[in-house]
């Protein structure tokens, strides 16, 4: 075989997911540029084909397809929404491509497919349980979660509600639908509970609007929020009084490694989105599993994206590190965490790290 | 590549079967109808449940969501007979929301926003992706040339002089003894089924189905599609829906000529080479690229 | 009305004649009152029931399909054609094309008739505004129906055509058909019309052969002028 | 039931905001009989100009909606001269099906210019008042009392100003317009502005609750032509009920169902309407 | 002459001719009657000089001023009126608005509009209706009424009569005069081909877009041949 390696991105840049799309792209390419430059992998260099998934799964599949047939790629990276990732995901197994996606929905990992699908998200049950008794850890005693229909939104709902009940907790809880230019009423009606600590379950845009309506209407209690969504963005656009003592929780980016610091790196801002981190991990692990497997096939990242990210081999938090010392044995260690699988490619041994927001700017607050 | 190709022109394949659906609806009887995404869905819904939580045959799924589709068309033009023109519109618009949120929000009936995946497609598994595709690809042409031949009939029958008679003056119609309550509910539930069917193959092509597939603009692109191939030509139709595909597709090859730009300009760039492309056709032919006309009589034969 | 006549109905403009028209085709709901034809009740019917029981009518202001020829206007007015049905349109082609040959016969012979063979072809609403006029009457003389009302139906054509179609309503008379027939032509009116009925704002003022009427002063000072 | 008075003001609330662009909206198609769905996109840019304006330039509220309002109605024109001009002679339904066109083409072009990411404006947020009970932001108080300006200006101008009647006549019967001397490409034009303008300056509006992003205006297309619909198509004050309807309809929903299913109340409701007028409430009479 | 159209060609669309070489003049304060069957091509020769015709050629001037390859808007400004035979108010708008909208050029429109309500006393009845909800015959007079809101030089009247009752349509037929008596130019296109011979100073027969014969009305309306193929008697 010669001529470039390929890999696909299939990101959303445009529809709802456009917010964090981009730079989950721009992630990927910083890594393989780094890697080319380094002299790329089986002495060939590497080459990016990007996709855009329109945020619509129909789109997303005739750009997958178009990935694999006409581009060649042996791995597809960075899907997000859960129904995309589900859409694509039989076209990868069956052409044998490599799948990591960032899509949390606990049904993802149990699609038959043969190991062809990783995800460096931790699964929604996972972060729920941990959010949930971080916020009975600081004393809640009536709990809410408000947030859009969304696959893990009933799922969501269930656990804390299991939580609440085990610590003589109350819990109230509302599906919003997302879009809406204002969630008055809904603040209206989760805050008749009288929480004192409510859970967002949406994406930036709508928890923008959510938590502006929710300091208008008064509320002191607390508040906490993915880190996706309670990102950069919506810090920057929402006054840092709304913003005050919020909450946020992600799968521990090891925030102080040089792979996150490579992240910032690469896309030049000092506080990396939890998407964009995964997605540098994607391309890490693919090169690796490649470079280790002697082979540029998805069958190969397959096969060897666990020896190279799990064990007792030296620590490396770049692919141009891991590449020099693949011989030796390594266990690549990323900027969104340890990046290790189980079996039906879930990521496992999550670390969280909870922020506090304040004056507009998040900063470390406890880690489980 | 090939099978890229195939896959493409399977996707083109459904995007024909909605434009001739739309054809039939709005087209041939001027209702403007914006929830084809919602009938799409009813179809692929119908279709996917009926394989996979009733194990029932591929071809009797289609069958339910045919007759599923044309059932739900023809009570809602049933229950909007007397809107006219954009009034219709909005009213399916939000028909199809409505089909959206039932289908993301019950999960007991619909497993929500997880989608269903697995939907069996006819020999996937034992088949190559690659033959899996030819075989898809072929199947939807054959129902494509059906509802071609199909409704290009109805159009140069007396049923189709009397919905265009419909479209384009209701009242004169009706003094003209055409039972135009019967006919609109008629068109509206032929042009549904084409839909539903429309969803079933897009169900069993792609095995799986999810609420987000069923946006609107789905709905936008196959509109661009019809007016682009020519409202009320059933040939139309399926060119302008070649076309859509071509475009949608054809712009990935575009985009990456141009370089430096971010990922969001790169994708911007290509919708805008969609979106303009499209008025650029309609302003080069603004009836369409195959206009409409009437059938020709049987006097001049 | 009698069955076998040709009433005529006149009277000033906004006298209410075209309402008439409306409340009886169905195009507007009567609001009380009602209407009996052919024995049967039509009062809250339908337009398409209405004219399928056989009582047509045209329009003053003439309404063409845009995108329908004339010849497919006047087929479209034909009666009994098993093709408007969706089933046979699919299954049965050669049934509806039979009718749809004899139909054809009968529109080119209406068409010329109405001095409308060149245009067949046309586009319903690309024809002057006489053509207009003489395909509206076109449209009522296709179907078999029992009653035709008329809405001005020579206004704006050609004399000597007008004298051909008022021949040609007469003819159709005699073959048992009634006509009501809205007319400011006096000569037509005269020529064609007993009884007729004089409409002012909205009543019926006086009803007579067309001598009786127009010897009527009210008739002369609120319809005629010195006209009469 | 104490709840209703809160919910019938946030109807008011989110209706108000509604009502700014559903006029523009309504406006275009009494004048140009066609329904021009760009409004989307032009909703978004004229956020992103009052954005520039406001963050990039510093100004204060009340200019940057100026902004809002000139290069909406600036770009609005421009691109109608292009895009859609050339195409009303084919028909409404041509000329709206080229607004969805040429909105995908606009929206990318923020989107080229912009970025995906979220914007706010800079601008002070206050807790709300409590007023017996019901809250009311101070914010959408203002959004209300301007669209309720704004309605009424629009609607005198076209009522009783010559060029107001001379669109309407446009509108009505473009030949003969033209053989009385009215220019209907020009009156079209200015038509084109001024409503453009309206949905930009609506579309700030709309911004300043939530974020914007290119998508703002797309996210409200289908309340707008609701409450345009609803209200019956064409008419200004229509328009604005239409959206009040829209609004608080979807508000009152809570009563009923999850408000995961709040649009879908909204269209029941739409549907009830149009039910019992076909044309809308303040629509033309069907015949 | 004041009027002058020479070898006019012209149809709907460039394949199509309509019009096939018309001459037709008129004085200042003539009043010129254009018979002719359904089709000959009358209207379309009106839309010619109006300027709404899409393909023309010839030449068509007024005063000396050519009037072909200009917008029916600028023809209007020089002082050419026309009532055509379809579409000719503006359905949506009052009545009152339509004459305003008819006097969109006008210079004392406020007063015109007064005056149209003295001569057309059903017109004021109905000002605040929309045409519309006219009868045929109503809508007819209000077109008449919107054409006359200028003064112009030349008017242009398509079947001014038709489906006007005898007795209105005796009183268009002395509006016209009147109209005629200020110095203007009237070409009046009728079916109701008796009137219109008798009232006017000169005539024009067309058939099928070419002129057929012309002469005084008087004359062609005695012509037996005349009368038996286009007078219907
Ligand atoms: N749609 C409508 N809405 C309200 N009023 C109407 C409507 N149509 C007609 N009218 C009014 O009803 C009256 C009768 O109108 P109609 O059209 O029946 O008159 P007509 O006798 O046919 O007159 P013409 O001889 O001029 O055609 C008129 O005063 C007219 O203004
Ligand atoms: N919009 C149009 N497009 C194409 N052909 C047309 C159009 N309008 C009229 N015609 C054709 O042009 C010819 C002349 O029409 P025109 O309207 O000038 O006749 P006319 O002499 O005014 O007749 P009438 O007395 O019936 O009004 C007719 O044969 C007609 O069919
Ligand atoms: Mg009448
Ligand atoms: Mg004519």
């Amino acid at each position: 075989q010669s001529g470039a390696i390929k890999i696909g991105t299939l990101t959303p840049l445009t529809g709802v997911g456009g917010t964090y799309g981009p730079s989950m792209r721009d992630a990927i390419l910083g890594v393989v540029a780094q890697v080319n430059e380094a002299g790329g992998i089986l002495g060939r260099q590497i080459e990016v084909a990007s996709e855009d998934t329109q945020t619509s799964p129909e789109a997303a599949v005739r750009a997958a397809r178009k990935l694999i047939d006409v581009d060649g790629v042996s791995a597809i990276l960075g899907t997000w929404a859960s129904s995309i990732t589900t859409a694509v995901a039989p076209l990868a197994w069956e052409s044998k491509t490599m799948l990591m996606c960032v899509s949390g929905a606990d049904s993802i990992t149990k699609l038959p497919h043969q190991g062809f699908i990783c995800r460096t998200q931790p699964n929604s049950i996972l972060q729920i349980q941990v959010a949930g008794d971080f916020m009975v850890a600081e004393g809640a005693t009536q709990m809410a979660w408000i947030g859009p229909q969304t696959p893990f939104a009933a799922s969501s709902i269930d656990i804390l509600e299991q939580i609440a009940a085990a610590n003589g907790a109350g819990m109230e809880s509302l599906i919003y639908e997302a879009d809406k230019s204002t969630y008055r009423s809904e603040v209206d009606q989760i805050l008749r509970g009288k929480p004192d600590f409510i859970m967002l379950g949406g994406y930036a845009a709508d928890s923008t609007v959510l938590l502006r309506d929710i300091w208008q209407a008064g509320y002191e209690g607390k508040i906490i929020g993915p880190a996706y969504a309670v990102n950069a963005g919506l810090l920057d656009t929402l006054p840092s009084a709304v913003t005050e003592g919020i909450y946020t929780w992600e799968g521990a980016p090891a925030v102080n490694s040089a792979a996150y610091a490579n992240v910032k790196a690469i896309l030049g801002v000092d506080e990396v989105d939890p998407y964009s981190a995964q997605t540098y991990d994607h391309a890490s692990l693919t090169i690796l599993a490649m470079a280790a497997g002697g082979d540029s096939s998805g069958d190969t990242v397959r096969q060897n994206v666990r020896s190279i990210s799990q064990g007792d081999g030296q620590i490396v938090e770049s692919a141009v590190d891991g590449l020099a010392a693949l011989a030796g044995g390594i266990n690549y260690s990323g900027a969104s965490g340890p990046c290790d699988f189980n079996e039906i490619g879930d990521i496992t041994g999550t670390q969280f790290v909870f922020k506090t927001i304040s004056g507009g700017k998040p900063s470390e607050y406890k880690r489980v | 590549m090939l099978s890229y190709l195939l896959a493409t022109l399977t996707f083109a394949g459904v995007y024909a079967l909605l434009a001739l659906g739309l054809n039939v609806i709005w087209g041939m009887a001027g209702m403007i109808n914006l929830g084809l995404a919602g009938f799409f869905a009813l179809g692929a819904y119908a279709s996917a449940l009926a394989t996979v939580a009733l194990g029932l045959p591929i071809i009797v799924g289609i069958v339910i969501a045919i007759a599923f589709a044309a059932a739900a068309g023809a009570l809602l033009s049933r229950l909007t007979l007397n809107l006219r023109g954009d009034y219709l519109a909005i009213v399916t618009l939000g028909f199809s929301e409505v089909i959206r949120l039932i289908a993301a929000n019950e999960i007991w009936l619909t497993n929500g926003s997880d989608g269903i995946p697995g939907i069996p497609g006819p020999l996937r598994g034992t088949l190559t992706p690659l033959e899996f595709n030819a075989l898809s690809c072929a199947l939807l042409f054959a129902a494509v040339g059906l509802a071609w031949w199909m409704t290009e009939r109805l159009r140069r029958a007396p049923f189709g002089r009397a919905l265009r008679a419909i479209r384009d003056d209701e009242t004169a119609a009706a003094v003209a003894g055409k039972p135009v309550r019967r006919y609109k509910v008629q068109a509206f539930a032929i042009g549904a089924g084409l839909l539903g069917l429309a969803g079933a193959a897009y169900a069993h092509f792609t095995s799986y189905v999810a609420p987000d597939i069923f946006r609107p603009l789905l709905t936008i692109y196959i509109f661009l599609a019809l007016t682009a191939g020519g409202t009320g030509n059933t040939s139309g139709a399926v060119i302008g829906a070649f076309f859509v595909i071509l475009i949608l597709e054809g712009s990935r090859f575009i985009e990456p000529l141009f370089h430096g730009l971010s990922g969001a300009q790169g994708a911007a760039l290509r919708e805008i080479i969609i979106g303009s492309s499209l008025i650029l056709i309609m302003r080069i032919r603004p009836q369409g690229l195959l206009a409409e006309r009437p059938p020709k009589s049987l006097r001049t034969q | 009305m009698q069955a076998g006549t040709i009433t005529g109905l006149i009277g000033p403009n906004g006298a209410g004649k075209t309402t008439v028209f409306n409340c009886l085709s169905g195009v507007i709901p009567a609001e009380a009152g009602q209407i009996t034809f052919d024995g049967t009740q039509i009062t809250t019917w339908r337009p398409e029931q209405i004219s399928q029981r056989g009582l047509v009518r045209t329009f003053q202001i003439a309404r063409g399909f845009p995108r329908l020829t004339v010849l497919e206007t006047l087929l479209l007015h034909g009666e009994a054609q098993p093709g408007e049905d969706v089933v046979a349109a699919l299954f049965s082609p050669g049934r509806w094309r039979k009718r749809e040959a004899e139909l054809i016969t009968r529109a080119e012979e209406v068409a010329a008739q109405l001095n409308l063979t060149h245009v067949l072809d046309n586009m319903s609403s690309d024809l002057s505004g006489g053509q207009k006029k003489l395909l509206e009457i076109g449209r009522a003389l296709m179907g078999r129906p029992k009653l035709i009302l008329l809405d001005e139906p020579v206004a704006g054509v050609n004399p000597t055509l007008s004298g051909e179609i008022a021949e040609r309503i007469a003819a159709l008379r005699e073959t048992g058909l009634t006509f009501l027939v809205v007319e400011h032509d006096m000569e037509i009116v005269a020529r064609l019309c007993d009884p007729v009925i004089v409409m002012a704002a909205g009543a019926k003022l006086t009803e007579g052969s067309f001598e009786e009427v127009v010897s009527d002063p009210r008739v002369q000072d609120a319809y005629l002028g010195q006209r009469a | 039931m104490d709840l209703i008075p809160q919910l019938l003001v946030n109807g008011i609330i989110s209706g108000a905001l509604l009502a700014i662009p559903a006029i523009g909206f309504t406006a275009i198609f009494a004048v140009l009989r066609f329904p021009n769905f760009s409004v989307a996109s032009l909703a978004t840019i004229g956020a992103f100009a009052g954005y520039a304006a406001n963050v990039g330039l510093g100004l204060p509220a009340v200019p940057a909606l100026v902004a809002a309002f000139m290069v909406a109605g600036l770009v609005g024109l421009a691109s109608d001269e292009i895009a859609l001009r050339p195409l009303r002679p084919y028909g409404a339904l041509t000329a709206a099906i080229a607004s969805i066109a040429l909105t995908i083409v606009l929206e990318n072009m923020v989107r080229f210019g912009f970025g995906n990411d979220l914007r706010g404006y800079d601008l002070p947020l206050v807790r709300d008042w409590r007023i017996m009970g019901v809250r009311v932001g101070p914010q959408q108080v203002q959004n209300l009392a301007l669209a309720l300006v704004i309605m009424a200006g629009v609607f005198a101008a076209l009522k009783f100003s010559r060029i107001g009647k001379a669109m309407r006549a446009v509108a009505d019967n473009p030949t003969l317009a033209e053989l009385k001397g009215i220019d209907p490409v020009r009156v079209g034009r200015l038509t084109v502005f001024v409503a453009m303008g309206l949905v930009g300056a609506g579309g700030m509006l709309l911004g300043l609750g939530t974020s914007i992003d290119p998508l703002t205006g797309f996210r409200f297309i289908l309340p707008i032509f609701a409450a345009a619909v609803v209200g019956g198509l064409g008419s200004i004050p229509g328009a604005a009920l239409g959206a009040m309807v829209v609004g608080i309809g979807e508000e009152l929903s809570l009563l009923v169902l999850s408000p995961a299913y709040k649009s879908a109340v909204g269209f029941i409701a739409i549907v009830l309407v149009l039910a019992f007028r076909p044309r809308g409430l303040l629509g033309e009479r069907a015949y | 002459m004041m009027f002058q159209a020479t070898d006019v060609v012209g149809g709907y669309s460039a394949a199509d001719e309509i019009l096939k070489g018309l001459t037709i003049t008129a004085d200042a304060g003539e009043i010129v009657a254009i018979v002719g069957p359904n089709g000959a091509g009358k209207s379309t020769f009106l839309k010619a000089v109006t300027g709404v015709l899409p393909e023309l050629k010839g030449h068509i001037e007024l005063y000396g001023t050519k009037l072909n390859g200009r917008r029916p808007r600028q023809i209007a400004q020089m002082g050419v009126a026309y009532v055509p035979q379809e579409n000719n108010v503006f359905a949506t708008m009052t009545v009152r608005e339509n004459l305003e909208m008819g006097g969109y050029i006008a210079s004392d429109p406020a007063q015109r509009i007064s005056e149209m309500f003295e001569r057309f006393p059903i017109l004021a009845e109905k000002r605040g209706d929309a045409a519309r909800t006219l009868s045929g015959g109503q809508r007819q007079i209000l077109a008449m009424a919107i054409a006359m809101m200028v003064s112009p030089r030349l008017l242009l009247l398509d079947e001014p009569s038709a489906g006007l009752s005898p007795i209105a349509a005796t009183q268009l037929f002395e509006t016209i005069r009147e109209i005629a008596a200020q110095q203007v130019s009237v070409l009046l296109v009728e079916q109701n081909a008796m009137d219109a011979l008798n009232m006017c100073d000169r005539a024009y027969i067309l058939t099928a877009g070419q002129n057929h014969v012309t002469g005084s009305g008087a004359h062609l309306a005695a012509d037996p041949d005349i009368r038996r193929t286009f007078l219907g008697g």
